[in-house]
């Protein structure tokens, strides 16, 4: 079997990836493609805790087991939607008011 | 197969492996011959409603003149244009028809055959589904060709709004059947949801037929206001990939509606033992997709296209509220006449008569199911009604509207003369 | 899950008033039909559920302690689940509870809301804020059910305060009235003592026990001697945990059910419409904090055994003060004129009497009464609404019949102009009506509340004024038929069980046999004044009522039908709690009922160990029946016999004169000046520290004066000073600035506004703090060294963005 | 059962080389739309971890959400962008220190991530086991979807995640919205 390790390694590099893009990238988008890879990398976690670490109980009606790991990772899902979907959205505003979509053009709150 | 490859003498992962390759070859290339004679019959009946012949030239009541084509299409010249995202433009026609293709791995041809019966299998073409938006817009993007870009803006919005009736109506059968596998639904169709959700059956037709691009909805080639679409660009074979694509996606559909809503395989026989059972289930449906493909034709050559913004507000003033409700109105049918299959199996066993012979008829499972399918029925009926008396008065409603406008002249200043015909101007 | 499942549908019943009230709040506030509709809906189908539940739970012998699997009817719901099953860990949850006592509340409660609905869209079928006033009432009882099916405090505290505030709104509803807003501010402000005391006590509790559920606390034997037996706050109090938390749960419900010494804003509560008065601060809310110590008494008992007579702090607290209010309230009723004081006083004095009970222990006697008293108080509230309605239409009535004197000549006959002018009143009366909170300042000489104006009003409405009788007579207690009396008959009984044990319930026995002597004495007065004699003004000479008895009016069933009902209830809602061996009566009910005592052993079984049944005792039946007897004697000596006048001095006040001196009648009529002695003693001492103490003593006087002088010396060292300063400091303090400008102007780079420089700051801060944990866990030997480093790398950071900021600051 | 495990680690590598190949090039690559190309590739292999972690419904709504409707999104955001970006550098001038950092912090968890693997001593089992806790027998859908609906485990952050979407959409028009 690939022990769980593995699995966090890729995770744990999939991670300091979108890190590095959010970090470096100029572009807005570019920046929230990076957030979506720090996204994954935290299903892969959960989804890989919940696999090697969640108990599976014999009980009367069958096998039971915890779907923690799954549904947060559902959630997830759920607020990488809606983040795309604002983050979009403000990418366009952004692009429409000030004809950039580069981050560092965007600084207008500063000392 | 894995069996004969193992007494064979092979070893049996070697042997899994080459059933698999097989049968994935076996699937997609019956797609591709029988799309081969799609084209031909379509032109045919085209032709017939068209009051003209059709294809006769080629082969046997031109029977060959695909292959012809196909032919032409291979020897045209291959052009890259200037500018174009090289890697992109080429590996879209194949995305495109990869992405009908691998919806074919979930669905049931019978009993038996089936490419996979995964556990989340009417999820699972969804998600395929989303693959051939994605080729059209890599092709719009990749022609550098601002046409292209347009027409595969437009086709995307149109495919991902369409996507969210389709998806609404896909859950009913799930609903109704209690699982997302195909074959699940197939098998648990003892009565089939035509009956008892005709409206989904119709949403689910209409959102796919929309998704393909096929008339009425077929503004992904719009000659007039944007050239050709997405595909303009495109010459020889890989433009005969996106044309493959789209009939093998139409046909793909058929399938998928006689899977959902017709009962896949079901027929008299299908149920029988080994091969015999599994050519008798694909017959029926391969009958039940063909005569939805011919509905398709029908529809193709008879119904005018819409506009754009016609198509959007249709989709979203429409369906998705009307699908919306459907599910919900479902769901609570569902939840309440769950059908009770050992009750029926009772009933089956101890009838005698007339009851012994009517239940042995439709089966124990159908006599189950049957009190939800009626409510159901009904159910939709009213909803139905509901639904067009809604849109008669918001036909009045527009109508009154264009009285108005035509009846009351618009407030012109005095100099000018009131005219009531402001056309032409 | 089928959804019309009994473990299911408690959780329904509070549903479908909040949606109505959602609904009229956002939807149908345009529409009265649709409001009234929507409203009437809503709480009928949390009767219906109700019904279905009390009619499954009543089936359950056991449902009190060992149903808790059978009905299923104590679920919990997490608020925020994390995956396991956190339900014990002592989170805070949803719950509900379904339990005898809830049982009984949920027979009552949703009935007299019901009724208490409709009668409303008669009564206040005329005002402009109709629809506000259903959305009020809506939430009302919404939050009324949530607190009844509650199954933990936190919920019930949540119900609690929603009505408190809707408590606020509907007092204040006729804002306009500034007597009105002020009764809001007084009765939100006066129960939010109570409130706060209590959710201290909630807080404790959790605190120390981790759960707010009522089963994990009150049926919990180790819980609740660990509770009694712990010291509380380190035992300065003399009180064990569970005294001092239930002295809090006691002081909320003192605040809510209006006890001494909070039991002020209750009679100011009454600004508000009838039908409030007679839903929140008669029948339910003030019920409510009788319901909580009910509910709480396994944890007030905690500690005492009140079988043998030891009473615990809180028991004993309660029984005192219950005791004092209802004999406290029973006196000032009887000096009061204004129909809805009086009974808003003898609400008082009926809560003390449940409170006073269970103080000594009388748990099902308590439930009882509460039960009872709200029926029969519901009544008589609805019945003076209607009175107080007959009024104001017969103030209208009489005028018109004054101005249409004056121009009646012409009229052919008396018959046909009173139909004529029927019509017209009509309007007026409709106009008028509307202004219901106005009618104060528009006419100051006349008071359609006031009873001196009434008189002989049972001829102008003899439904109301049945059903209104039929009410003071369970409230004074009429034996063997009315409601009123088997339930004060347990207390009694309870009492007399008592006594032997304990000096408490002496005291008790004696007070509250005074106050029911009263209570007969201030409702025989009250009927008098209102039903009988002759009319006093025009006013009650031409009181009409749509209660549809008067011949020619069309039928008003929206009023008279609740009456109608609570009647019955009043009469009959007591047979249910007869003790079996009362003489002849006892047998009978118990053979209709098939059980013994059925109420009492029902709702008894809420506690672990059901409390004993007592036998029948013919002592306490003698002490009812001879407290109804001097009462209503009394009154009808004093009030019947020979006819009330207007503006005479009322019967009883000569003879309090006579036996306790000329003034004590004036001092009942002023509530024993119990406000002014509130307004004298924490209000004007409050406003007199702030405008008087702080303000002109200590703050311009002794801070000014130190000040001042302060100010003086300091000029002085400053004056000595400045030459040191310009030489020595200004060298120094100019340079400090401009170091600190120096390092501010190269640190505000810091702040560059490219998002992803702060990203980058977060993440070096994250490794940071994830390095040096690294560290700690895995090689704790090598800290020092690390925080040696890192002081050396901060160093060094701060030195080159020195020099970077200086760099940038001489751009 | 050894070639079980062969198929798995073969599978695992691809699909890990697939993830994070495509998530390297969705950091350097300059042309922004091969980006998005690249995470897609990128979320494939996202998907593809997800089924051999025994979780085929997360993978296909990970195949349905990310690559059939953010993706897209992304990309349609790409192209209504691209003009102003041009073939400028794509690059801030932090890359270097930020490339330092997140290889820093993928080494510090790679570090505590070995340290909970390996036993610190004999006899104590270690943080995290290389064996998952039991056969998955389960229908995972089936338990995932009742465990939503539970009003004892997600109901209620699944309406509230519904809730959520609903203001993300509505947020969205708003601020995409132009004005006039």
């Amino acid at each position: 079997m690939v022990p769980l390790l593995a699995y966090l390694l890729v995770a744990a590099a999939l991670f300091c990836i979108g890190v590095y893009t959010v970090l470096a990238r100029r572009n807005a988008v570019a920046i929230l493609m990076g957030v979506e890879l720090m996204l994954n990398a935290v299903n892969i976690n959960l989804v890989a805790f919940w696999r090697f670490l969640t108990p599976i109980n014999e009980t009367a009606s069958g096998l039971k087991t915890s779907m923690a790991g799954q549904a947060f990772a559902a959630f997830v899902f759920v607020v990488a939607a809606a983040e795309v979907a604002v983050g979009l959205a403000l990418i366009l505003s952004m692009y429409r008011n000030r004809q950039t979509v580069v981050a560092e053009d965007v600084d207008s709150l500063k000392y | 197969m894995i069996e004969f490859l193992t007494n064979a003498g092979w070893n049996k992962d070697v042997a899994t492996f080459v059933a698999i390759v097989l049968g994935v070859i076996a699937v997609s290339s019956f797609g591709l011959i029988w799309i081969i004679f799609s084209i031909w019959l379509e032109r045919k009946i085209a032709g017939r409603i068209q009051d003209r012949v059709g294809p006769n030239r080629t082969g046997p009541y031109g029977l060959f003149q695909t292959f012809a084509d196909i032919g032409k299409l291979l020897t045209k010249e291959d052009i890259t244009p200037e500018g174009a995202d090289k890697f992109v433009y080429n590996i879209a026609p194949l995305l495109s028809v990869v992405a009908v293709i691998l919806i074919w791995a979930v669905i049931p041809f019978s009993s038996i055959w089936i490419g996979a019966d995964i556990n989340v299998g009417a999820l699972y073409f969804t998600a395929v589904g989303s693959f051939g938006t994605l080729a059209i817009l890599l092709a719009g993007w990749s022609s550098n060709n601002k046409y292209a870009l347009l027409g595969a803006f437009r086709v995307t919005a149109q495919l991902i709004s369409y996507e969210v009736p389709m998806v609404l109506s896909i859950l009913v059968p799930v609903l109704l059947a209690g699982t997302m596998s195909m074959q699940g639904i197939v098998q648990a169709q003892h009565i089939w949801y035509i009956f008892a959700v005709p409206i989904t059956a119709g949403i689910f037709f209409t959102s796919s037929l929309a998704e393909v691009g096929r008339s009425p909805f077929d503004l992904i080639e719009a000659e007039s206001e944007i050239v050709a679409g997405f595909n303009i660009e495109y010459t020889g074979m890989k433009f005969g990939m996106f044309y493959a694509a789209e009939f093998i996606h139409a046909f793909t559909i058929c399938v998928l509606t006689a899977v959902l809503f017709l009962g896949g395989w079901r027929g008299p026989g299908a149920n029988l033992e080994g091969v015999v059972g599994g050519i008798i289930g694909f017959g029926f449906l391969f009958v039940k997709s063909a005569a939805l493909y011919f509905l398709v034709m029908l529809i193709r050559n008879t119904v005018p296209r819409v506009r754009i913004d016609q198509m959007m507000a249709f989709n979203w003033k429409f369906l998705v509220p009307l699908s919306l409700v459907n599910v919900l109105v479902v769901a609570l049918i569902s939840r309440l006449f769950l059908p009770d299959y050992g009750a029926a199996q009772n009933m089956a066993s101890t009838a005698t008569g007339l009851g012994a012979f009517l239940i042995s008829l439709i089966g124990p499972g159908a006599l189950a199911e049957l009190p939800r399918t009626i409510v159901s029925l009904i159910a939709n009926v009213g909803l139905w009604w509901v639904v067009s008396e809604l849109l008669h008065r918001y036909a009045n409603l527009e109508r009154r509207k264009v009285i108005d406008l035509v009846t009351e002249p618009p407030q012109f200043s005095p100099e000018q003369q009131p005219t009531s015909a402001p056309a032409g101007r | 899950m089928n959804w019309l499942d009994a473990n299911v549908l408690p959780w329904l019943i509070p549903i479908p008033p909040l949606i109505a009230f959602m609904l009229i709040a956002l939807a149908t506030n345009r529409s009265r039909t649709l409001t009234h509709i929507v409203a009437i809906a809503g709480v009928a189908l949390s009767w219906l559920m109700s019904i279905a539940v009390v009619l499954n739970a009543i089936q359950y012998k056991d449902l009190g302690t060992a149903a808790r699997g059978v009905f299923g009817t104590n679920t919990q719901v997490a608020w925020l689940a994390n995956g396991a099953n956190n339900l014990a860990s002592g989170a805070l949850n949803m719950g509900i509870l379904v339990d005898p006592l809830t049982t009984v509340m949920l027979f009552m409660v949703p009935l007299t809301c019901l009724l208490i609905f409709i009668y409303s869209i008669g009564y206040m079928a005329h005002d402009p804020r109709n629809t506000r006033f259903f959305g009020f009432l809506s939430l009302f009882a919404g939050a009324m059910l949530m607190l009844v099916v509650a199954g933990n405090l936190l919920l019930l505290f949540i119900g609690w305060e929603i009505m408190g505030l809707c408590s606020y709104l509907l007092i204040g509803f006729w804002y306009e009235k500034p007597s009105a807003y002020q009764a809001a501010i007084k009765a939100f402000l006066t129960t939010r003592v109570g409130d706060v005391i209590m959710m201290i006590g909630l807080a404790y509790l959790w605190a120390f026990t981790g759960t707010l559920n009522f089963r994990d606390i009150l049926y919990n034997e180790e819980i609740l001697h660990r509770l009694a037996t712990t010291p509380a706050l380190g035992g300065f109090l003399g009180l064990s945990a569970a005294g001092l938390i239930g002295i809090c749960i006691v002081a909320g419900t003192i605040g809510k059910s209006a006890q001494f010494p909070l039991h002020v804003w209750l009679p100011d509560a009454m600004e508000g419409p009838t039908p409030v008065s007679a839903m929140i601060h008669a029948a339910t809310m003030v019920s409510a904090g009788v319901y909580l110590v009910i509910r709480m008494f396994p944890l007030l008992a905690a500690g005492g055994n009140v079988e043998a007579g030891q009473l615990t702090a809180p028991l004993t607290l309660m029984a005192v003060v219950g005791a004092f209010t209802a004999l406290f309230s029973a006196t000032i009723a009887i000096a009061q004129n204004d129909i809805k004081k009086v009974l808003a006083y003898s609400t008082i004095s009926q809560l003390g009497f449940m409170i006073a009970a269970l103080g000594i222990g009388a748990y099902a006697a308590a439930a009882f009464h509460l039960i009872t008293h709200a029926f029969f108080k519901a009544l008589l509230f609805l019945g003076s609404g209607s009175v107080i309605h007959a009024m104001e239409h017969g103030e209208h009535a009489a005028h018109a019949a004054h101005g249409a004197e004056h121009h009646a000549a012409t009229q052919v006959s008396v018959a046909t102009q009173t139909g004529h002018e029927e019509q017209h009143v009509e309007k007026g009366v409709h106009a008028a009506h509307d202004e219901h909170g106005h009618a104060a300042e528009s006419a100051p000489a006349f008071d359609p509340q006031d009873m001196r104006n009434m008189g002989g009003l049972w001829r102008r409405m003899p439904v109301t004024a049945a059903t209104f009788i039929i009410g003071g007579m369970s409230l004074a207690g009429l034996p063997l038929v009315t409601a009123g009396f088997w339930s004060k008959d347990e207390i009694f009984a309870d009492a007399v069980n008592m006594s032997g044990k304990s000096p408490v319930a002496i005291v008790v026995l004696v007070f509250l046999a005074l106050a029911a002597i009263l209570t007969a004495l201030y409702t025989m007065r009250q009927i008098a004044m209102t039903f009988f004699g002759s009319p006093r003004t025009e006013a009650a000479m031409y009181a009409e009522h749509n209660d549809g008895t008067t011949a020619g009016r069309n039928i008003s069933v929206e009023l008279t039908a609740p009456l109608i009902v609570l009647a019955f209830f009043a009469i009959f809602a007591g047979f249910v709690g007869v003790n079996p061996g009362f003489p002849i009566v006892g047998p009978i009910l118990s053979g209709v009922f098939n059980l013994r005592a059925p109420f009492g052993a029902f709702v008894g079984r809420t506690l672990l160990e059901p409390p004993p049944h007592l036998e029948f005792n013919i002592l306490p039946v003698l002490v009812s029946l001879t407290v109804f007897l001097v009462g209503a004697g009394a009154g009808w000596l004093l009030y019947f016999q020979k006819p009330i006048v207007l503006g005479e001095p009322d019967a009883a006040e000569g003879l309090i004169g006579q036996y306790f001196g000329p003034s004590a009648y004036r001092v009942l009529q002023n509530k024993y000046y119990i406000d002014e002695f509130y307004v004298a003693y924490f209000v004007n001492p409050a406003r007199w520290v702030a405008e008087r103490l702080v303000n002109q003593i200590i703050d311009r006087g002794i801070i000014d004066g130190i000040l001042h002088s302060i100010a003086a010396i300091a000029i002085w060292i400053g004056n000595l000073f400045r030459e040191f300063n310009r030489v020595v400091i200004d060298g120094v303090g100019d340079g400090i600035p401009e170091a600190i400008a120096d390092a501010a102007r190269s640190l505000r780079t810091v702040q560059s506004g490219h998002i992803q420089q702060y990203l980058l700051y977060a993440l070096i801060a994250f490794l940071w703090v994830g390095a040096n944990l690294t560290i700690l866990a895995v090689l704790p030997q090598w800290i020092g060294w690390a925080f040696v480093v890192q002081v050396g790398l901060v160093i060094v950071f701060v030195f080159l963005t020195n020099f970077g900021g200086a760099r940038t600051s001489s751009e | 059962m050894q070639n079980v495990d062969i198929v798995q680690w073969v599978a695992f590598i691809v699909l890990s080389v697939l993830t994070l190949g495509g998530g390297f090039m969705v950091a350097r690559d300059r042309n922004l739309f091969h980006g998005a190309l690249w995470l897609l590739v990128s979320l494939f292999g996202v998907a593809g971890l997800f089924v051999l972690l025994a979780a085929p419904f997360l993978a296909a709504v990970q195949v349905l959400v990310y690559m059939g409707a953010i993706v897209i999104l992304i990309i349609f955001a790409i192209m209504l962008t691209r003009r102003v970006m041009g073939e400028r550098e794509q690059t801030n001038n932090q890359w270097p220190i930020g490339l330092a950092m997140s290889a820093l912090a993928f080494l510090v968890i790679a570090f505590i991530l070995w340290q909970a693997t390996v036993s610190t001593s004999a006899g104590v089992r270690p943080l995290l086991p290389s064996a998952p806790g039991g056969a998955v027998s389960i229908d995972s859908i089936v338990t995932f979807g009742k465990s939503l609906v539970d009003p004892g485990q997600y109901a209620l952050p699944f309406e509230l995640a519904s809730l959520l979407l609903t203001g993300a959409m509505i947020g969205a028009i708003v601020i995409a919205r132009e004005e006039g």
